[in-house]
């Protein structure tokens, strides 16, 4: 029973990771860069779920609220700190997205204080079956995570604006030729993105309610593994590594021996496969024509 | 047949499951300019990459002067002396056009130096500069790019490029060199010149040619021997004129 | 960069450097022009810890206000400098020599362990006198110019091992953070204090991990909880355990626990008994620590009150009140005294019978070892909700 | 004779000069006792910074691969060095010169072992490519991070950190600057020889350059493990400069800070990663100094607009113009022909082709075959 409590854990923190991860996916396949600031983006969604219960004291509408934030701050961040240098080299924009990060970490701290805050999301307890106990939020994150991933792999593949998407991610050059409006493709990749890390904002305040100027860092960043681990650019391969690291830390964490190498753990398990698969288990291999 | 420098047996390839090259025999004999046609998607291209060691064939032998190379790494291949330019140029683009032919020239055993030669800077490191700065320039004498020698390479225009990207291959002494079109993208005047160009070195450094090219009037100027290839398969082999002449060749070309 | 813009960078930069360093001469007392008497402090400002690093420095900042408006001492004010470590050692040097030029006379050390291992040791070459508030590991006052307002952690450790060998527990779970030296410290003394027929069942968590249902889940069956932690991650362990584990259970905590009720709405959503072993409750309804809770919620958020901050204000005063007695012993302190010499007047205080009662304790003395001597009282949170 | 003055390229030896003279120059203040603890602490720091960058660079900006882990490298030489010293500092004490003894031995452990690691990272180097490489070095330097964390008190110091010997101030930063030269000196020498050209052809191309006879291999894991080197011995005067070592110092955090250096420094210009190093290290100094209580906040914010103005300013494609206009160099040499260069001047900064992978969104679970045609659409 523990076993499959732990795994059930698991799932849910792997399907955190993979929401996260997907927003890194799509903004890497689209525009080509690693948005170093993304985990940033699902701290500010945690504050603006905040502000809202807060205010108003709903959960739901402290999603959307957050959710539309972050849509609109992601288009902003887009526009200002990464549209002024399309076409310069990667690593110029790799250092924006650095900048962009410490940017809105400082900025949070400055507007909301250096103490964090708890924010109990919602009060759900637990679903006992037999001697299996779950929490309710861990089915809420699965299910969400569910239904996020497989709208997103239908908006993707079935409509016009996704099928832009995917010749955008193929050719830049070619998608514009055809008329797709490739500045527009981006934003609208930018502002899912972004949509996607509130929706990770709020799963990971309903686990844990503490919430401070830093909670996006290192989730971010396992999230970004988590991409890698299931090949960068695909967004099943996302769904994958993502599921696949939150049960490699739940597992590690119950092994009081192994317990504090746990992140070590994790990384160690995307080397591991990086060697074995050089672009990750779901990832396109291309091969440069010779 | 004392002369044969490369030899090929039964040579085949496939990607999941699609033969993109099979049965392929090749014999080129010592200081002959040999030429590969065939409409595109042949293997030509296939064929250079698996001669240079950039695909591993899935059947069949490569011989090399005798020696079997036949799955060996690219830098092993090129030491054992084979030498190519490749279809869509690949210069060292942030370097000048002398530097390029300095590259060619690295591995080159009169030019040994080693790491430690050269971060202590050791008398070894200043002779062994001039002397590949000496031979680079006299390179880029045979192809014509003397002049030329410390511009960005990038800045080049096309034909340059491609002479360029001959000499880089001249540089690293090859027995056998490839020449994945080399006249593409060229004007009648330039391609004129190339032909000299390969000619003069055949005979300067007592060189074997195997190129692949398009361009009918330079193949059959140029080449000694010709093999049209098709759906990966050897369609005909013989001079150019019996080769280009056969048939099959024809309908392939024109689509009969 | 393009090579010429940077060139002229390089010579600005230059030129700043150069006057930088001139700026202040080598071996002049920096001291000399003080109008004031400057306490330093560095701390986490920014960054993961900054919540204590600001609560240091605002409480200080609250004494060094009420001293001044009371007059000084004897007249001269008093001036605070919090410069920002963020929790990382190697920051610690520039903030150091920075205050030392500029004037620092005494100073409360660093708000936390890591940085203090660095400070303790660059104060000891210059002799300069601390006394932290909260920087708390066994090794901080290694010399004789370090003194603690805190406990040592090996000190709690113990303490809280003794605590629960009375209970007469036969299991008992730990949920403590790895690579945070307070946590690890406190928690390797109470493993060597504790009974040796008392089975611990052992939880960690690292960096700023914010999600424990793993070690909640193994710890569920445990009916006391050792938890050597700060408040912030024992708040998220709470709330996340609260129906998970069993709700006569107990968490038992160190002075880190301080200010876990400010962190609730209503703390009575957590079933089980919290209590801590500590020198401040910041719940407290009476006393000086009521007062000082007044003041500072007047001042300052109150989601930055915690023990920290107390423990700081308590510092202020501490080093006023002695300087004030060293004065009316007879020794001379001039606003200009340079840090050195204050430090040997400090020590003689310190190191002497003086005595300081305030918001974390009252006659509070210290050991030779720089150690705080002061009574360390079970608070109870919160008891268990009735069923 | 003369005509042998005269061939010496001065242009290679002017950053030796401005290091050694800023040597000399801050030395003699330092043995005066005219220099304060905060400009010696500071100083310490630029070098360490130095010699990080410039090492950082032959690996990013010459060899053309993105690496995240350089921190990992320095923990490694800091920790090992740091023990080094802990260990021989007892033994050798009343040997004459034995401290000395001890710092060049821990420079020796500390960077050889952390060109260890540099072979075994540089390994997957190899293999990898681009941001995977990137991703994996981060991931290294995570690892190395975490192991060192929680090792026990008695050989690394777990999370209280490794108690270390401090050198004597006013003569560290000598030593750092002269390591700083030597680390010039074995970069600059290595880059422009026969040896450099090949790093960067495989930069440039690397299909072409196996095809031309480079052994990519040995010159990957060359790069790997002399730039790792480097990061050991600044990890090492990092624990000499430091009385504690603590691993959360070496997060990925410092691996990116270092990286901004070489970045803004610009690709493949050495000259350039000293002074942006150097820049670098002295601005966040500052702000860190000057910001103090209420006004630490803006710390961070300053130095991320100051990050994001730079970086946009320098590399925007729309501000080029303006950037010609006042771009002093061409203002001052009207003749400049971008067409022709000097044999030892080629461009380094509009560089790599590598850093990126060109990978395409996919929804499709099932993995393309990695050998499936890449024939097949080629014009043969």
């Amino acid at each position: 029973m523990e076993f499959i409590e732990t795994l059930l854990n698991g799932l849910s923190i792997g399907s955190t990771y993979a929401v996260i991860a997907l927003g890194y996916t799509m903004v890497y396949g689209i525009a080509k860069m690693l948005n170093f600031a993304h985990g940033d983006v699902i701290m500010v969604g945690g504050y603006m779920i905040y502000l809202t219960m807060a205010g108003i004291g709903n959960p739901i509408l402290g999603l959307a609220v957050a959710v539309l934030f972050c849509v609109v701050l992601g288009i902003s961040i887009e526009k200002v700190a990464y549209k002024p240098l399309r076409g310069a080299s990667p690593l110029a924009v790799l250092i924006t997205a650095i900048g962009v990060s410490y940017l809105l970490q400082s900025t949070a701290q400055i507007i909301f204080g250096s103490a964090p805050k708890m924010v109990i999301v919602a009060d759900l307890g637990n679903l006992t079956i037999g001697s299996l106990t779950v929490p309710y939020y861990m089915l809420i994150t699965l299910g969400c995570s569910v239904v996020i991933m497989l709208t997103l792999s239908l908006f993707v593949k079935y409509t016009k604006t996704g099928r832009a998407m995917i010749a955008v991610s193929e050719d830049k050059g070619a998608a514009q030729l055809m008329g797709i409006n490739v500045n527009a493709i981006i934003t609208i990749t930018f502002a899912i993105g972004s949509g996607l890390a509130a929706f990770a904002g709020f799963f990971m305040l309903m686990k844990s309610p503490s919430l401070s100027n830093t909670l996006g860092a290192m989730p971010g960043i396992k999230a970004f593994t988590a991409a890698v681990i299931g090949g960068i650019g695909s967004i099943p391969g996302a769904m994958v590594g993502g599921i696949l690291m939150g049960i490699v830390e739940a597992l590690s964490l119950t092994v009081p021996a192994i317990a504090p190498y746990t992140d070590a753990i994790e990384f160690l398990v995307l080397i591991v496969i990086l060697l074995v698969r050089p672009s990750g288990i779901l990832g396109k291999v291309r091969r440069e024509k010779v | 047949m004392a002369d044969i420098i490369l030899k090929t047996e039964n040579l085949g390839i496939s990607f999941g499951g699609l033969k993109a090259v099979s049965e392929v025999n090749l014999e080129i004999k010592k200081k002959q300019l040999y030429g590969l046609v065939g409409p595109n998607g042949a293997g030509k291209t296939t064929i250079f990459n698996i001669l240079t060691g950039v695909y591993k064939p899935t059947t069949g032998k490569v011989f090399l002067d005798g020696e079997d190379i036949t799955g060996k790494t690219q830098m092993v291949i090129n030491h054992k002396g084979i030498a190519r330019t490749f279809q869509n140029i690949r210069l060292f683009n942030n370097m000048t056009v002398i530097r390029n032919v300095l590259v060619g020239l690295h591995d080159q055993p009169e030019f040994k130096c080693s790491l430690i030669d050269s971060m202590l800077r050791l008398p070894r490191h200043f002779k062994v500069e001039k002397a590949m700065r000496a031979k680079a320039k006299e390179i880029l004498r045979v192809v014509g790019l003397e002049e030329e020698r410390n511009f960005l390479s990038c800045n080049l225009p096309y034909g340059k490029q491609r002479k360029l990207e001959i000499a880089r291959a001249l540089a690293t002494n090859p027995k056998l060199l490839l020449l994945d079109e080399p006249a593409a993208g060229m004007n009648p005047n330039e391609t004129a010149e190339l032909m000299t160009i390969v000619r003069r070195i055949r005979d300067e450094f007592d060189m074997t040619v195997l190129l692949i090219e398009h361009d009918m009037k330079f193949v059959s100027g140029l080449c000694d021997e010709v093999t049209v290839l098709n759906f990966g398969t050897v369609l005909a082999q013989g001079t150019a004129e019996q080769a280009l002449n056969d048939p099959e060749v024809i309908r392939a070309y024109i689509g009969g | 960069m393009k090579s010429m813009f940077k060139k002229a960078l390089a010579l600005v930069l230059a030129i700043a450097m150069l006057a930088t360093f001139a700026a202040c001469g080598g071996t002049t007392s920096y001291t000399a022009n003080n109008t004031e008497f400057v306490i330093g402090v560095s701390g986490p400002l920014t960054g993961a810890a900054a919540v204590y690093g600001v609560a240091v420095k605002n409480s200080a900042q609250m004494a060094v206000d009420e001293i001044n408006a009371a007059g000084g001492l004897n007249g001269v004010k008093f001036k605070l400098v919090a410069t920002d470590d963020v929790h990382d050692p190697t920051k610690v040097a520039a903030n150091y020599a920075s205050m030392l030029e500029g004037g620092m006379q005494v100073s409360l050390g660093t708000v936390t362990t890591g940085p203090g291992l660095e400070y303790s040791k660059l104060s000891v070459e210059d002799n300069v006198f601390f006394l932290t508030p909260s920087a708390s590991g066994d090794k901080i006052p290694e010399f004789d110019n370090g003194y603690q307002m805190c406990f040592a952690d090996g000190n709690q450790g113990k303490v809280a091992a003794d605590y629960v060998n009375g209970l007469g527990l036969k299991e008992i779970g730990v949920f403590y953070k790895s690579d945070d030296p307070y946590s690890d410290g406190i928690y390797k003394q109470f493993k060597e204090a504790i009974n040796a027929d008392i089975k611990i069942t052992e939880t960690v968590f690292t960096g700023e991990a914010s999600d424990f249902s793993t070690q909640i889940n193994t710890l569920k069956d445990c009916k006391f909880i050792f938890m050597p932690i700060y408040y912030q991650p024992a708040s998220v362990f709470m709330n996340q355990a609260k129906d998970i584990i069993a709700k006569d259970a107990v968490y038992y905590g160190c002075d880190g626990f301080d200010g876990l009720a400010g962190q609730f709405d209503d703390f009575s959503v957590i079933p089980q008994e919290v209590s801590m072993l500590s020198h401040f409750d910041s719940n407290a309804t009476e006393g000086a620590a009521a007062d000082f809770i007044k003041k500072y919620t007047e001042k300052y958020d109150a989601e930055t009150l915690n023990q920290f901050g107390a423990s700081a204000y308590d510092c202020v005063y501490a080093i006023f009140n002695a300087m004030k007695a060293a004065i009316d012993a007879g020794t001379e302190i001039d606003v200009t005294i340079s840090a050195s010499d204050l430090c040997d007047i400090l020590k003689g205080q310190f190191g002497g019978d003086f005595s300081y009662s305030g918001v974390t304790g009252t006659d509070i003395k210290w050991q030779a070892n720089g150690y705080v001597a002061k009574g360390a009282i079970k608070y109870v949170l919160k008891t268990a909700n009735e069923e | 004779m003369a005509n042998k003055l005269t061939n010496i390229k001065w242009k290679h030896y002017v950053n030796y000069i401005a290091v050694a003279i800023v040597t000399v120059v801050f030395g003699a203040l330092a043995f005066a006792g005219a220099l304060p603890s905060s400009a010696l602490y500071l100083l310490e720091k630029i070098a360490i910074s130095i010699i990080l960058a410039v090492s950082l660079s032959m690996v990013v900006g010459f060899l053309g691969e993105l690496s995240l882990g350089h921190a990992g490298f320095m923990c490694v030489g800091a920790y090992l060095g740091g023990k080094a010293s802990v260990i021989l500092e007892p033994m050798l004490k009343g040997v004459p010169a034995g401290k000395e003894i001890a710092l060049v031995i821990s420079l020796i452990v500390g960077g050889v072992v952390a060109a260890l690691f540099g072979i075994v990272i540089g390994l997957p180097a190899l293999r990898l490519k681009g941001d995977y490489l990137a991703i994996v070095t981060l991931a290294f330097g995570e690892i190395v991070r975490s192991v060192f964390m929680n090792t026990s008190s008695e050989s690394f110091g777990g999370a209280l950190g490794l108690s270390t010997p401090r050198y004597n101030k006013s003569i560290l930063f000598i030593i750092a600057f002269v390591l700083v030269l030597v680390c010039l000196a074995v970069t600059q020498n290595l880059i422009r020889s026969k040896h450099g050209r090949a790093i960067t052809a495989i930069r440039d191309n690397e299909i072409a350059a196996r095809a031309t006879g480079i052994n990519v291999t040995k010159y990957k894991l060359a790069v790997f493990t002399i730039s790792s080197l480097f990061a050991g011995v600044a990890g090492v005067l990092y624990s000499y400069s430091n009385y504690n070592v603590q691993s959360s110092k070496f997060s990925y955090n410092y691996s990116i800070e270092i990286l901004v250096m070489v970045v803004l420094g610009g690709m493949g210009s050495i000259n350039g990663s000293i002074i942006a190093a150097t820049l670098i290290t002295y601005l966040d100094n500052t702000l860190q100094t000057v910001l103090t209580g209420d006004l630490a906040v803006l710390q961070d914010l300053l130095y991320a607009l100051i990050l994001i103005v730079i970086v946009i300013y320098n590399n925007a494609p729309a501000l080029k113009n303006f950037r010609d206009r006042f771009n002093l160099q061409s203002v001052l040499k009207r003749k400049f022909d971008p067409n022709h260069q000097h044999d030892d001047e080629a461009k380094w900064d509009r560089v790599p082709t590598k850093i990126a992978m060109n990978e395409i969104l996919s929804v499709d679970v099932q993995p393309q075959m990695s050998t499936l045609d890449p024939d097949k659409k080629e014009g043969v």
